[in-house]
């Protein structure tokens, strides 16, 4: 077979190559034209995605940085900065989950430490395929050991994060990570290169022949066969050297020595240079001789392009300089000046003395192909629309029902997970794993920030508009639920091969709906990730939206757990419609993903939080859980368990039991409430416009649904938390 | 005057910063010292925290027993004066042989983080002089390498000495195979030295102070310490 | 018929070696100065029943590749094998 | 004179091996039924710089014995040595 031109071995399409030539009037070299590979590639240009993402809401009062940035941050009060954002590490993780997963920790933290914030917490959104598989329990177990690993060896706690299920996953098993960062606000930097003549230096890891290529083989083609020879892509994660490095970049930016920080990702030097470079309307001077080197034998462009961990690129003043090699010294790590600002915006990189590379840093990094590429609505929608699961009625006892959806992987909990995560340490963990969401204290004060992921790939698969605008709504609503006010937004998009119509279709309506979400619930996207090709010749994962959500607590003394006491009310807030339609009822029981997501009314939605956000204020509310996967049946439960207190309820409304127990209907909450505080709620859920219906009273050791069915709470927690250890009983097994 | 204690921090080292907060919550004066350094300010008291020295490579505790600052801690416990060693900091004790045993991975080989309690066995050190014998205490573990395992001869030695300061129990305080999170041999969750000064033990009081963040375990534990310190300065 | 076998998992090379690493990187504060290159590999011994050593290594080399090792980033080699009882 | 040293660090034989019995545990669920006696050890690989390879090998020993390996739990044996450029 005669070989492809060497710009389409990287990845480069013949246009790309061209548009290449003509931007420097010449034909690039290798070590350029992989420069151009690695940053023009989907991963690092956004060339699909980014015409859809700047539909996205990103203004608010409290931004303080939005996207663009290698991390979007919101005032939260307190003269504190809240750096956050979540990334997907996917394609690593399907092939060494260990590796993979513990590496995609370690970049995203670097992330939030180059805008200068102390990293405070790490969420882990994951999606696999069934238990069942040794395959799917293999990629799980390592996912959540290198997670482990990595977090708990830097001291980031893991506070929270998603386990999910569903056949899609098992070729593609989907990991992000979330890392939440704070830091003052008048002490964010940023990743500039300002400064003609100010000093680039390299900290942390020597550079080896990690990834080289990486970006465009991994990240920006699909998995196939083939990936064998992407294997060596993968790379090992020094947890040890990245604590040094947090702590080293943590004095500089104290002591004022930095100009700009900026992490090494994907693309490596060759981007971390061009970007901050071209943020700043300079150049860069680059000797990549300086750059100290695990294997001697490197070539330029493996230098240029190597992704090699824990490293951070930054920029100092030459007064400075001593004073940053002081800390590096002091930390055991190795630093070194590989170049200099200039101010004629050519990124220039010299081996031995000569040119090796000299290319504009804006065509690296600003000047990239951008597409539009063609959309349509896939096939298979109208007929799975059809399949309402709604109407199919239920053959079995109802209360065999409840126990098989509350025994279900996506709705059991997710203790063996989130047991081998640090939730603790630094202190500051109010609320950990187990929670709505996740509560952070700002230290030395009463105010913390609530964090939530969530995302439903089964709304996504049905209608990604709606599956965009519930993972906003549902994230936000776990929030909520802490008593927290929702004010910003991260997310990470999951999907196929963007040049498959398709697939760029529920994108696009993906977004759409996340926007809609956003402004409707004034919560503005600071900044995500898009990870394209989570697809192989057999199946593509579900359009996976998993957004983060922020909000702030004025008051945690005021925070609202979802966990029943006895002698309470137990109130439903909002309407419960007939909506069975992709929801976990349906595929557990009836085995159909199919229908349509519940409808999505944000204006109702809304409302809910301000109602909850100030019932918890007034002190009015004492519990509060909201109604996701698995309905109000699931609900109930969930706050039974965690409280280890019973309820007798009667299910309200004239719709079949099962419908009424396991809708998933958007915008619902359950809440309980002391006798005494029964009239002041609901006098002030009448003034937001909640509707409300009193479901029954708290206590004892059962669980009663009225003439339906009744259990124990000790049955219920035995479902709840056998389902998963049933299915792993702490086994390590391979694919 | 204000008990002084030096938490040490050693590349790698995660809760030092909350043993800083802890120590000072119970009116202490927190000295960070750093690994490099040959003495301890004049601390009454020392504590080595938790966190993954040298990323716990090797062996947990391995590296960070040949810190410079080990001597001068080696120098402190001969004294008779108070050690401590919390998670790593245990296992840094037991590496430097300043206290019996190892800890190795822990039976399930998986990170564990959980709230557990521990029955007191002993009230013969500073770190437990204040609290009954029995007494049952509800901490955090948070380690993946927390099994402890001796030989047959050191086990019995520990055994004769009364060196088991604290035992992984049920709420109730029976010693049970489910109330042993990681398999430890007899359920040992603390030790302490032939002289009972020094101690390590793998839960994290340091972690059980403030009751908006946790348990409230730990708390007899630094009273106990900073009141013993107290005495003996003013005895 | 049983043999003893011992495998070695390591990482690939030019992989980072993150404990090698850090193990060489300390060996000098402690005083052991002429030492480098230091890797950390995985020591696994474990004993097999077969009818012939042929049927015994094809298990053991199936199982060192599929399950004790990563192709991915780790190799693995058979250091030795002796028939016990 | 440069020499490459192979060791093997090992938990003593009284101590129950979690990462071995883990590993054995699992092998029936996944077809392979006729191993038996898993036990995982650290191992060790570095060069070391000496005049003689007496000298060498004294070193590698007391480095072993006192760092490389913990008496209360582990056992060491050098595996192989030899001279490399
Ligand atoms: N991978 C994970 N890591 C840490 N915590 C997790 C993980 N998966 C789930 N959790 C925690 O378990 C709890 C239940 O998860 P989930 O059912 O997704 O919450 P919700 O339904 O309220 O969104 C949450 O507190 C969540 O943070
Ligand atoms: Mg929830």
């Amino acid at each position: 077979m005669i070989d492809k031109p060497v710009h389409r071995e990287l990845g480069l399409t013949d246009e790309e190559y061209e548009a290449i030539e003509s931007r420097l009037g010449r034909r690039p070299n290798r070590a350029e034209l992989a420069m151009y590979a690695a940053m023009w590639s989907e991963h690092c240009s956004y060339k699909s995605s980014k015409v859809h993402l700047r539909s996205l809401p990103t203004q608010g009062s409290r931004v303080l940085v939005g996207p663009g940035e290698n991390a979007g941050a919101v005032d939260v009060g307190e003269g504190i900065a809240c750096v956050f954002k979540i990334e997907s590490h996917s394609h690593p993780s399907a092939i060494e989950p260990f590796q993979g997963a513990a590496t995609g920790v370690g970049g995203i933290v670097r992330d939030i430490l180059s805008v200068g914030a102390r990293p405070i917490a790490l969420l882990d959104p994951l999606r696999f395929g069934p238990l069942d598989q040794a395959h799917n329990r293999w990629l799980m177990g390592g996912v959540v050991a290198g997670i482990g690993q990595y977090g708990n060896s830097i001291g980031v706690p893991t506070v929270g994060g998603e386990v999910k299920f569903a056949t899609c996953h098992t070729s593609n098993p989907t990991v992000n990570v979330l890392c939440l960062g704070f830091a003052p606000r008048d002490r964010l930097i940023q990743a500039k290169a300002a400064g003609i003549g100010n000093l680039f230096v390299l900290v942390g890891a020597h550079t080896g022949r990690d990834g080289i290529g990486g970006v465009s083989v991994l990240a920006s083609r699909t998995l196939d066969e083939s990936s064998h020879e992407s294997r060596p892509s993968v790379q090992i994660g020094d947890p040890f050297y990245e604590k040094l490095l947090i702590e080293a970049c943590m004095e500089m930016i104290d002591a004022g020595l930095l100009v700009g920080l900026q992490d090494l990702g994907g693309a490596g030097l060759t981007c971390a240079v061009s970007e901050s470079a071209a943020r700043a309307s300079t150049g860069a001077d680059i000797d990549l001789d300086e750059v100290q080197l695990r294997d001697r034998t490197m070539e330029d462009f493996e230098i240029l392009t190597s992704e090699s961990q824990e490293r951070m690129l930054a920029i100092v003043t030459p007064e400075d300089l001593p004073s940053v090699e002081a800390i590096c010294e002091r930390w055991g790590l190795t630093s070194a000046v590989i170049g200099r600002v200039t101010a004629d915006g050519q990124v220039r990189a010299r081996l031995g003395g000569d040119v090796v590379a000299e290319v504009p840093a804006r065509s690296l990094a600003d000047e990239g192909p951008e597409y539009s590429r063609p959309m349509q609505p896939p096939a298979y929608l109208d007929d799975i629309h059809d399949d309402d699961p709604t109407y199919s009625e239920l053959l079995m006892d109802v209360g065999e029902a409840f126990r098989q959806v509350l025994g279900s992987p996506n709705v059991a909990s997710k203790r063996w997970v989130f047991e081998q995560y640090d939730s603790l340490v630094q202190g500051n963990t109010i609320a950990g794993p187990g929670a709505s969401a996740a509560v952070l204290r700002i230290e030395g004060s009463l105010r913390a920030v609530a964090v939530s992921t969530d995302g439903n790939g089964r709304y996504g698969y049905l209608d990604p508009f709606l599956g965009g605008g519930h993972a906003v709504a549902e994230a936000a609503r776990n929030v909520a639920c802490t008593g927290a006010r929702p004010v910003a937004v991260t997310n990470c998009l999951n999907f196929g091969t963007p040049e498959r119509p398709e697939v760029m279709w529920s994108f696009a309506e993906a977004v759409r709906g996340m926007a809609r979400a956003c402004e409707a619930l004034d919560t503005p996207v600071t900044g995500g990730n898009v990870s394209f090709y989570n697809e192989t010749e057999d199946s593509a994962i579900y359009p996976t939206v998993v957004v983060g959500v922020i909000g702030i607590l004025e008051d945690y003394r005021l925070m609202l757990r979802p966990s029943f006491a006895a002698g309470h009310v137990v109130y439903l807030l909002g309407e419960t419609f007939p909506e069975l339609g992709g929801s976990e009822y349906a595929e557990v029981v009836l085995g159909k993903v199919s229908g349509r997501p519940p409808g999505l009314d944000l204006e109702r939605e809304l409302a809910l939080h301000r109602l909850i956000a100030d019932g918890a204020r007034m002190d009015v509310l004492a519990s509060a859980q909201d109604c996701s996967d698995g309905g109000l049946a699931v609900a109930l439960a969930e706050a039974a368990i965690l409280g280890e207190t019973g309820f007798a309820v009667t299910v309200p409304g004239d719709l079949p039991p099962h419908v009424a127990l396991f809708s998933e209907s958007a915008s619902r909450a359950v809440v309980s409430i002391a006798p005494e505080r029964v009239e002041s709620f609901e006098a002030l859920a009448r003034e937001h416009r909640v509707s409300f219906a009193r479901l029954g009273e708290t206590g004892g050791p059962r669980i009663v649904f009225d003439d339906l069915f009744e259990t124990t709470v000790a049955e219920a927690r035995d479902v709840y938390e056998g389902s998963i250890p049933g299915f792993l009983s702490a086994r390590r097994e391979a694919g | 005057m204000k008990p002084r204690v030096a938490v040490v921090t050693f590349p790698g080292s995660n809760d030092d910063r909350d043993a800083l907060r802890a120590v000072r919550l119970f009116g202490g004066e927190a000295i960070p010292v750093w690994h490099g350094e040959s003495d301890l300010h004049g601390a009454e008291a020392v504590l080595l925290p938790g966190g993954f020295s040298y990323g716990d490579y090797l062996r947990t505790g391995a590296i960070a027993r040949f810190a410079p600052v080990m001597d001068a801690v080696r120098d402190h416990a001969a004294s008779g004066r108070p050690v401590l060693g919390v998670c790593n900091g245990f296992q840094i004790l037991c590496e430097a042989g300043l206290l019996p045993g190892a800890l190795i991975r822990n039976r399930n080989l998986a990170f564990i983080c959980r709230r557990v309690n521990v029955r007191v066995e002993t009230s013969r050190t500073p770190f437990t002089s204040g609290i009954e014998v029995g007494e049952v205490l509800e901490v955090p573990i948070k380690h993946g390498e927390g099994q402890f395992v001796a030989g047959p001869e050191t086990l019995a030695r520990i055994g004769d000495e009364g060196l088991v300061v604290f035992r992984y129990c049920s709420p109730r305080g029976e010693i049970t195979e489910d109330a042993n999170p990681n398999g430890s041999t007899e359920n040992i969750a603390g030790l302490r030295n032939e002289h009972g000064n020094v101690v390590g033990l793998m839960p994290h009081p340091e972690h059980a102070v403030d009751p908006d963040v946790g348990p409230v375990g730990g708390q007899p534990l630094f009273e106990s310490l900073l009141s013993s310190v107290l005495a003996t300065a003013s005895s | 018929m049983r043999r003893r076998f011992e495998i070695v998992v390591s990482l690939k090379d030019g992989l980072l070696d993150p404990e090698g690493k850090t193990i060489q990187d300390s060996l000098p504060t402690m005083g052991w100065t002429a030492i480098s290159n230091v890797r950390v590999g995985k020591h696994i011994e474990l004993t097999v029943d077969a009818e012939t050593e042929d049927e015994a290594t094809t298990l053991v080399r199936d199982m060192a590749e599929r399950f004790l090792s990563n192709p991915v980033i780790e190799d693995f080699r058979i250091l030795k094998t002796e028939e016990v009882r």
